[in-house]
């Protein structure tokens, strides 16, 4: 059986690269051909691979499990075009919560729930905290000794705060538009 | 014309049957193979014309179907569905041909038509689509014959959190007071923020550092608002009993610890 | 905004299908660029890219949604290799139902018997469904209204066909069963 040549057995690396999105080894990248391919070779080709895509908008790279082809992060933002997904929003039922924790910290999940008047559900607590928007501050000397909710440094951040008394204030009239369904009850 | 395919190689117990059906009888014990190799009974008279260059017209009728009255009672329920459009097939070759037996009026009835033809255009019509089918069959399938390119993306990074903006959460906060108002449960005040804000701070640095010296707790190089506002939220954390602030004797360190500081 | 030069719309555009998993459409493409790319320039673009992937292991190719790289015939036996299983081909059944669908369409299940001689099991059917291949594009107004069935745009590309009409033409057969027969058999 004759070697192809090595230009030819380039190709057939860059063509095995482009269709996998799993990283090939340098072990499977050898079954495709029917003869010995060495080490050596090998990484020499895919070295010449490697600097032939520079430039590009996608890049040859070797990580833990072998080599892929990847989009280079600059080219991220036009692909982000095509589909331009809907921000997720967050439920009532999270923004409220985070509004409690924020106005009222620290704070326990029951009173979140006296504030709310339902329960508050695991979830929500836990979508917070993993946001690394709230975290427990310590616990309520109470029995069942709750934890403390408070808002963090992070979540300042990401809204673009410095404290929390850049909070939006309530303005009367957003307190009298309150108002208006029984007409008084402090605030 | 060469349109027969290769497709029907009818085995039985593995061995290929060499000697195909000349007629529209099926050997008995190969019936089931035949059944799961031709499509149908369209499937087997276009083989039956097309190889063994069969007048299908010209078959020993009478012979036939009493083969074909012998695999009725041979047949199991199960296979008694398939095998009748067989059946329906040889009564319809019957049909035609009894009909064409029968004496014609001399051009006088030149609206009758040849009964074999509807035969024909069905014949012809299945074979289009039986030939058709294989042309579809041999056209590259992408996913089996070649592979598509897809090149890695990084989509964990691209996975989006909800934004929240403050109007978002002012809305939410407003929506929590307005409810709070209706079911009067519970009173809602509005409190000083900067002190809950630093006794969420202290907390923090509490359960950090477990306890801290009293002093330590304040930032003097922040002005006197801070100092007060840090002292005011030391009070209102003792007096929600979740620091304890504690003095060995007179000017002794003052420490303040959270209270059942264990875990 | 300025725009990027011819060159760097290239290198985007070649991204972009580079990333794969469904062929992009020319509206889809003209969604990478924050400015307007004319249909004119990026046909030409996209005609340069397809040569300049000449003599590749993979080409680009237009199919019914529009274009995508895919690898050639030659190199697949390469990648065969790595993986050597193939998904199954089609039964007999499956693709003559599929054949008679896509000539004929729109037909019901009725259409299909009628012309293969034979039941149609749902099981054929919900195949091709199940593969994106064919659906019910309405119902036929007769009795019990039977679903119409026609081939789908995923069926066009996953055969690599533009349209319909790129569909393998049908052969002209004939029979010499009345020729032959003489209509005087014994009976």
């Amino acid at each position: 059986m004759q070697t192809p040549n090595l230009k030819e057995i380039k190709l057939v690396l860059e063509t095995a690269l482009l269709v996998g999105q799993e990283p090939l080894s340098l072990h499977e990248l050898k079954k495709l051909f029917d003869f010995e391919l060495g080490t050596d070779i090998l990484r020499k080709l895919l070295e010449e691979l490697r600097q032939d895509w520079t430039g590009r908008g996608v890049e040859l790279v070797s990580v833990a499990s072998g080599w892929r082809f990847q989009v280079r992060a600059e080219y991220q933002k036009h692909l982000d075009r095509l589909n331009p997904e809907k921000p997720p929003r967050y439920s009532r039922a999270v923004m409220e919560t985070l509004a409690i924790i924020a106005y009222k910290q620290p704070v326990t999940r029951g009173d979140i729930e006296d504030i709310r008047g339902v329960t508050v559900s695991s979830q929500v607590i836990k979508t917070l905290e993993e946001r690394g928007w709230i975290d427990a501050v310590g616990h309520r000397d109470v029995p069942g000794r709750p934890a403390l909710f408070a808002t963090t440094r992070q979540m300042l951040d990401d809204l673009g705060l410095r404290s929390l008394e850049e909070l939006p204030q309530m303005e009367q009239t957003d307190v009298n538009l309150l108002a208006t369904s029984n007409g008084h009850g402090e605030l | 014309m060469s349109v027969i395919d290769e497709t029907h190689v009818v085995r039985i117990h593995g061995e290929p049957l060499t000697e195909m059906p000349h007629d529209l009888y099926i050997p008995p014990e190969a019936l089931e193979v035949f059944l799961e190799t031709f499509e149908g009974p369209l499937d087997l008279l276009l083989y039956l014309i097309r190889r063994q260059n069969l007048d299908v017209l010209n078959i020993q009728m009478a012979e036939l179907t009493r083969q074909y009255m012998h695999y009725v009672e041979m047949m199991h329920a199960g296979q008694l569905e398939l095998a009748a459009e067989y059946l329906l097939m040889a009564a319809l070759l019957i049909e035609i041909k009894s009909r064409m037996l029968l004496p014609r009026r001399d051009e006088s009835t030149e609206d009758e038509t040849d009964p074999r033809a509807e035969l024909v255009r069905r014949l012809l019509e299945y074979e289009q689509m039986k030939l058709a089918a294989q042309r579809l069959d041999e056209l590259p399938v992408a996913g089996r014959d070649f592979a598509l390119v897809q090149v890695w993306l990084e989509q964990a990074a691209a996975k989006r959190l909800p934004e929240v903006s403050l109007d978002d959460l002012k809305q939410a906060w407003l929506g929590v007071l307005a409810r709070a108002r209706v079911n009067r449960h519970h009173k809602v005040s509005r409190e000083e923020l900067s002190v809950r804000e630093h006794m969420s701070r202290l907390l923090r640095r509490l359960k950090d550092e477990r306890f801290a010296e009293f002093g330590a707790l304040f930032d003097p190089t922040r002005g006197v608002p801070e100092l007060v506002v840090t002292f005011l939220a030391v009070l209102e954390l003792v007096r929600e009993s979740l620091v304890v602030v504690t003095q060995q004797e007179p000017f002794a360190p003052i420490y303040v610890k959270l209270n059942h500081a264990d875990t």
